[in-house]
């Protein structure tokens, strides 16, 4: 895949779905769905936590199976902040995110040494220790989760009211996603997109391909961590199913969905996936036979199939 | 881009498909969320419970308080953020008037806070955790079945009086197995070897029998509801502990699902429950013999549960005559209690926690060679829970 | 305590023999065809199911067995034939995702023919009760378990220590391409491999049935389990399958059982018996992270 | 000119081992700057092992590689070409689906001194001129100049091989390590790429490893011949043709 540029019909269009999405509150108020608002929070909050783990796979090629680690992380700082009466938000989500980095600082900086299956498992490893350490501290409401009583406050805004939090994860995610697209045509963008296409070669050329890869990594995780902080603001729930590394591959499904390296495919893959949820559960409880279906054809249909949008999974000496 | 039709065109399937629910008819009927886990190794009491719950709405003729009854299931797979999720959606969305159907304590824990929020009458039939029987009481919050302790209280209580000296108390760790553990110590005063807490949901006991052979003790308590319980007696017999230890179980181990999975095991086991199967009362005949007839097996407690919640709820709603948006006359109704019980008289507290008697079984043969409950005798009668001084109910 | 222990260290034995059914079809396919399979626990689950439907079909547990290994594998060439087949070119991401989309599959449709709740297998009366050891009363299927455990492990090494097959499959996972070159049919070695595994899958799903619940998502926590096996061992190695399988056992069993009553000499039970097992599981992750740092190619590497 | 050349790079009886196998086995060799020098040896003397050990690929077990009076040994990879040590590959090894373009500006983007850190995350990169314009200059000179826009793996095979010149010199090399520039071509490409060698070696030291002997002689303003991990023979190339262990060793198996 080459190196990602973002054509300008690419960004009109995103510009009339923002202009929709602005405008999506009201109509579902016309339409008395007002309960939906509330879910497409939701949905737009899974969009960045997506739209994060893309960065780190689709654009950095580091295939991570432990990201929900940094989104549950987040999400539980929120919450245990919120248990000891810390509420703001100007203080508790750059905390949540500021220690989900630190974490991918961590995880990444023992995980990047490794190549390969063997960086698969091993981030996969380190989300487990998170999850099982998690349900184990029953001061953390252990299997239980741990509910949020009160939702974050924000100066003068009021965050309970499912309006309001909407625009605040919608301003945060266009903004992610704004800098995304910055940072995918930025000179750092560049030589991760670079790295991912060869490794070796950006090596040989003098970059401290190690250092770039880890930044990554924990701006990934770090903006995971943001995600976390939003989601259980939404939910009013830190569970440590969001831990598990099923959500790692939900996120990844979403992403494979959406479109691996392209700055808008989190978003495109986590609302499909969300709608077909939503919908298709009404319809038949079974639905997600479907949706592994849609899955399979995605992987073994993609034109260039996802194989080709990453050279560098077999290099096997 | 492509992505992005796709998405408008989402969103306009969104709008239309939901727009067909949106016509309110006017207060014709009564929606009942029912929420309860009907996945997993859990699963047995919630469908016990749906299945009550669903003969009671038969019995009425479809009806609650003579409006049309509209009952939502949805199951909670025992995970506190799906429960979580189907509440929103049943407060936001469908708008329910009732909830009801939970069957684990930390799942009540979750959802209680947004139901109360939402001023939505949440009727237990099931999780009656401590914590809304005592300082986070609460008007909405009713439990038509017991209090958390009491089954636990009961068998503390008569194994105290067997002389029973050396006893292990295994439960699950979450929020109704520490009430056992609480429960059943109010009562029995002897030494306790140890405490057991096991994962919820945990299938695998060899680590726990171990333990408990190590220990040697001359009873075993055991709170393990569903499939943790059917594997734990089976696991317990086959590592020859029956032989020096009695097991002892409250009526949510040893009920009519747990004795249909393991069977012979079980005979002559002590349990307490506050109903029984074989209770003489017009109420409770009508109800086991058409429950048989309906799904082909006996009620547990479960099922007796899930159906005097709905009895619960359509003397409510009879009493306010339909007008379900007077919350304070409906609160008063429902604590009026003008409906018959399966399980004989019971009055509700001021924490909306019963006062009831609660019954010695036996697990034997009955007539037809059948491996059943019997009930032996009463233990407690018209006993409170411990909680209700702390509860200050506004 | 002496007795503790060793009931304590059987437990674990018990365990940890039934992991290494899993992991040793994971390892191969791992090593052979450089495969992330994640849907290996769903032939676990499908083996357990239809081990559950023969034997109440027949009545008899062994028929149980028989069938639900034979069906298993069945499916698991059905698998490899249509898709897996046309993964291996494929890098890991892709594999990940086709495998885990068959996860979603399986799991609907076994929720779709035997429905949400649990299926009950039961232990065969004549084994349900109790044995004498030296000293001690242990249950007689879980001696069972570990018999047909051992006797499987062995059978296994000599199979691929000793056969001309086992050396194929040796060949194929320390160098795929020189065994190709040998002449050697190597797509058909991966669709037998595959069909093993998946009827040894169903040997593990079948035994252990009795002692947990038949259900959905069963297969989840357990592929993880096997996953952190393999890359302890060393991708590709029987043996390392075994060694890993045996000490990932003992450590969750040990550390369940010991670090709750370790930790209540300070802490109160009920903190100590959810930190306990919750460390213990940390520990194996703890060692597989160790071991990638210090050995990245596991204990015994299959390729050199 | 060559008695005043000084040594450019210093390798210093340096050994490697795999397993009980010595790939190199205390190998000397001296390059002066300026000049071209090759190495040649026998499949399996370990020529690549060198080079990878020189460029940072592999560590050293024992020995010492002193470039421009630096100690190399303990330097990570990146480290060593920003002291200016850059390398080729025996396999081509380029950035395949990335326009020509974007390979030669990722390399130049590498000399992050000139114009900055590519740790910048939110300035475009296509403000950054200069370095299209530097990137535009190396394609001109490889010729690949009306090729920028292509993708990298639609060149011929011969063209990715002067891609991959290109990426090399864009670091500034004082020393160029080219590990079979030659390997696969044909007479035409071998030709061209010859004579980028030769126009190469006006600016900068180059270290060859090549098995095209006229190639080599050619080139080379000294040689060195490496048996078995260990340098046998150094000297200019008409040295080396008389040299009678040379041809026992090597030139004798060629025939």
């Amino acid at each position: 895949m080459a190196l990602y540029r973002s054509s300008p019909g690419r960004r009109i269009a995103a510009g009339v779905v923002l202009v929709l999405l602005v405008l999506l509150p009201w109509l579902l108020e016309i339409l008395d769905q007002s309960f939906y608002v509330s879910f497409a929070s939701r949905v737009l909050i899974f969009a960045l936590a997506a739209t994060t783990l893309n960065l780190v796979i689709g654009f950095g090629g580091m295939v991570s199976f432990g990201h929900a680690a940094f989104f549950g992380v987040g999400a539980y700082c929120v919450a245990i902040l919120a248990d000891s009466g810390v509420l703001s938000a100007a203080l508790a989500w750059p905390l949540a995110a500021g220690v989900a980095a630190l974490l991918a600082l961590l995880v990444g900086a023992i995980s990047l040494r490794t190549r390969g299956v063997y960086f698969i498992m091993i981030t996969l490893a380190f989300a487990q220790m998170v999850f099982y350490l998690v349900l184990s501290l029953k001061s953390w409401g252990g299997d239980d989760g741990l509910s949020l009583l009160h939702r974050s406050t924000f100066g003068s805004l009021d965050l309970k009211d499912d309006s309001t939090f909407y625009f605040v994860v919608l301003a945060l995610l266009t903004l992610v996603l704004a800098a995304l697209d910055r940072l995918a045509h930025s000179r750092f963008g560049r030589v991760i997109q670079s790295i991912r296409e060869n490794e070796t070669r950006m090596e040989a050329l003098g970059y401290p391909v190690f250092t770039y890869k880890l930044v990554c990594f924990v701006i990934g995780g770090g903006l995971a961590g943001l995600a976390g902080a939003l989601l259980v603001n939404q939910s009013g729930l830190a569970s440590p199913s969001l831990l598990h590394w099923m959500q790692s591959g939900t996120l990844m499904v979403m992403i494979v969905i959406g479109g691996v390296g392209s700055v808008f495919g989190g978003v495109v893959g986590a609302v499909l996936l969300l709608l077909c949820e939503e919908f298709f559960v009404g319809i038949s409880p079974h639905w997600q036979i479907g949706l592994g279906l849609v899955l399979l054809a995605v992987v073994l249909r993609a034109p260039l199939g996802i194989a080709g949008l990453f050279g560098w999974g077999r290099n096997r000496e | 881009m492509r992505h992005t039709k796709y998405l408008s065109l989402l969103a306009a399937l969104l709008v239309l498909g939901t727009s067909i629910h949106a016509a309110e008819a006017a207060r014709t009927s009564v929606k009942v969320g029912f929420l309860s886990t009907l996945s997993g190794p859990g699963a047995g009491l919630g469908v016990d419970i749906r299945d009550g719950f669903n003969l009671a709405i038969k019995h009425l003729n479809g009806k609650l308080g003579g409006l049309t009854a509209e009952v939502l299931i949805v199951d909670d797979q025992q995970k506190p953020e799906v429960a979580q999720q189907a509440t929103e959606k049943f407060l936001k969305k469908d708008k329910v008037d009732f909830m009801t159907g939970i069957v684990f304590s930390n799942l009540m824990l979750a959802v209680g806070p947004a139901v109360f929020d939402n001023k939505t009458f949440y009727i237990s039939a099931n999780a009656g955790p401590s914590q809304y029987a005592g300082e986070q009481c609460n008007p909405f919050f009713f439990n038509v079945a017991w209090q958390n302790d009491n089954l636990h209280e009961a068998v503390g209580k008569y194994v105290q009086g067997k002389g029973f000296k050396n006893v292990v108390l295994v439960a699950p760790n979450y929020p109704g197995g520490k009430d056992a553990m609480v429960g059943f110590k109010r009562f029995y005063k002897g030494k306790v070897g140890e405490e057991i807490y096991t994962k919820l949901g945990q299938l695998d006991y060899a680590a726990e029998l171990a333990q408990i052979r190590s220990l040697k003790p001359d009873a075993v308590f055991f709170f393990l509801p569903g499939g943790m319980g059917i594997n734990f007696v089976k696991q317990f017999v086959a590592a020859g502990l029956s032989a020096d230890s009695q097991l002892f179980a409250p009526g949510f181990s040893a009920d009519e699902d747990v004795i249909k999975a393991v069977g012979a095991p079980m005979l002559g086991m002590f349990n307490s429950s506050h109903w029984a199967h074989d209770m003489e009362n017009a109420e409770n005949k009508r109800f086991v013999a058409d429950f048989q007839k309906e799904y082909g097996r006996l009620p547990s407690l479960y099922a007796s549960q899930g159906y005097d919640a709905a009895l619960m709820m359509d003397a409510g709603v009879r009493d306010v005559k339909g007008k379900l948006d007077d919350k304070e006359a409906l609160r008063k109704a429902l604590e009026a209690k003008h409906f018959k019980s399966v399980r004989g008289e019971f009055k509700f507290n001021t924490n909306h926690y019963p006062v009831q008697n609660y019954y010695l079984r036996v697990i034997g043969k009955d007539a037809q060679g059948r491996i059943t409950n019997k009930t032996m005798g009463t233990i407690f009668t018209n006993h409170a829970d411990a909680y209700v001084a702390q509860c200050k109910m506004k | 305590m002496t007795q503790l222990i060793l009931e304590q260290a059987l437990n674990g034995l018990q365990f940890g023999l039934m992991l290494f059914l899993l992991a040793a079809g994971l390892t191969l396919v791992f090593g052979i065809m450089d495969m992330i399979n994640l849907a290996h626990g769903s032939l676990y689950m499908v083996g357990a199911y239809l081990a559950a439907a023969a034997t109440q079909a027949s009545g008899s547990f062994i028929i149980g067995i028989g069938a639900a290994m034979l069906g298993t594998a069945l499916l698991g060439v059905l698998i490899e034939v249509t898709l897996l087949r046309r993964l291996y070119a494929r890098n890991h991401l892709a594999q990940v995702l086709a495998t885990f989309a068959l996860i979603l599959i399986a799991n609907e449709s076994v929720r779709m023919i035997w429905g949400a709740q649990p299926v009950l297998l039961n232990t065969p009366d004549e084994l349900s009760g109790p044995v004498s050891l030296v000293g001690f009363f242990y249950p007689a299927y879980r001696l069972l378990i570990i018999g047909v455990g051992a006797l499987v492990a062995a059978l296994l090494y000599v199979l691929v220590a000793r056969t001309r097959v086992g050396m194929w499959v040796r060949a194929g996972a320390s160098n795929r391409e020189m065994t190709e070159a040998l002449g050697v049919n190597v797509r058909l070695l991966f669709t037998a491999v595959l069909a093993f595994g998946a009827a040894l899958c169903a040997l593990a799903g079948a035994l252990l049935g009795p002692l947990l619940a038949v259900q959905v998502g069963m297969g989840e926590s357990i592929l993880i389990l096997a996953f952190v096996v393999i890359v302890i061992g060393g991708i590709g190695s029987i043996r390392g399958a075994l060694v890993g399988s045996l000490l990932v056992g003992l450590v969750d069993t040990l550390g369940r059982a010991a670090l709750p009553s370790l930790l209540r000499t300070f802490l109160s039970s009920e903190t100590a018996s959810s930190l306990g097992p919750a460390l213990a599981s940390i520990l194996i992750y703890v060692l597989m992270v160790a071991v990638l740092f210090w050995r990245p190619e596991g204990l015994f590497p299959a390729r050199s | 000119m060559s008695d005043q050349r000084a040594t450019l790079l210093d390798v210093h009886e340096v050994s490697k081992h795999f397993g009980g196998i010595y790939a190199l086995n205390a190998a000397s060799l001296k390059v002066e700057a300026g000049e071209v020098h090759a190495l040649i040896g026998p499949n399996g003397a370990g020529k690549t092992t060198l080079i990878h050990v020189l460029s940072g690929a592999m560590p050293a077990d024992a020995g010492r590689v002193l470039f421009a009076g630096q100690d190399l040994v303990r330097r990570p990879m990146h480290e060593r070409v920003a002291l200016g040590l850059a390398r080729s590959y025996q396999i081509t090894n380029i950035f395949p689906r990335l326009t020509v373009l974007d390979n030669v500006t990722i390399a130049v983007q590498a000399r992050v001194r000139d114009w900055g850190s590519s740790f910048s995350f939110w300035k475009p990169f296509s403000l950054d001129s200069a370095i299209v314009a530097e990137a535009h200059d190396l394609l001109a000179q490889v010729s690949l100049a009306g090729l920028a826009g292509r993708r990298a793996l639609q060149l011929s095979h011969g063209e990715q091989r002067c891609l991959e010149v290109a990426l090399v010199l864009a670091t500034k090399p004082k020393l160029l390590l080219l590990d079979e520039p030659m390997a696969g071509m044909g007479p035409d490409e071998s030709a061209r790429m010859v004579g980028l060698i030769e126009h190469l070696a006006r600016r900068v030291t180059v270290l060859l490893v090549e098995h095209d002997m006229d190639a080599v002689f050619r080139l080379a303003d000294r040689i060195s011949v490496l048996v078995g991990g260990r340098i046998i023979a150094s000297g200019d190339p008409e040295a080396i043709r008389a040299d009678a262990d040379v041809r026992r060793a090597y030139l004798g198996d060629e025939g």
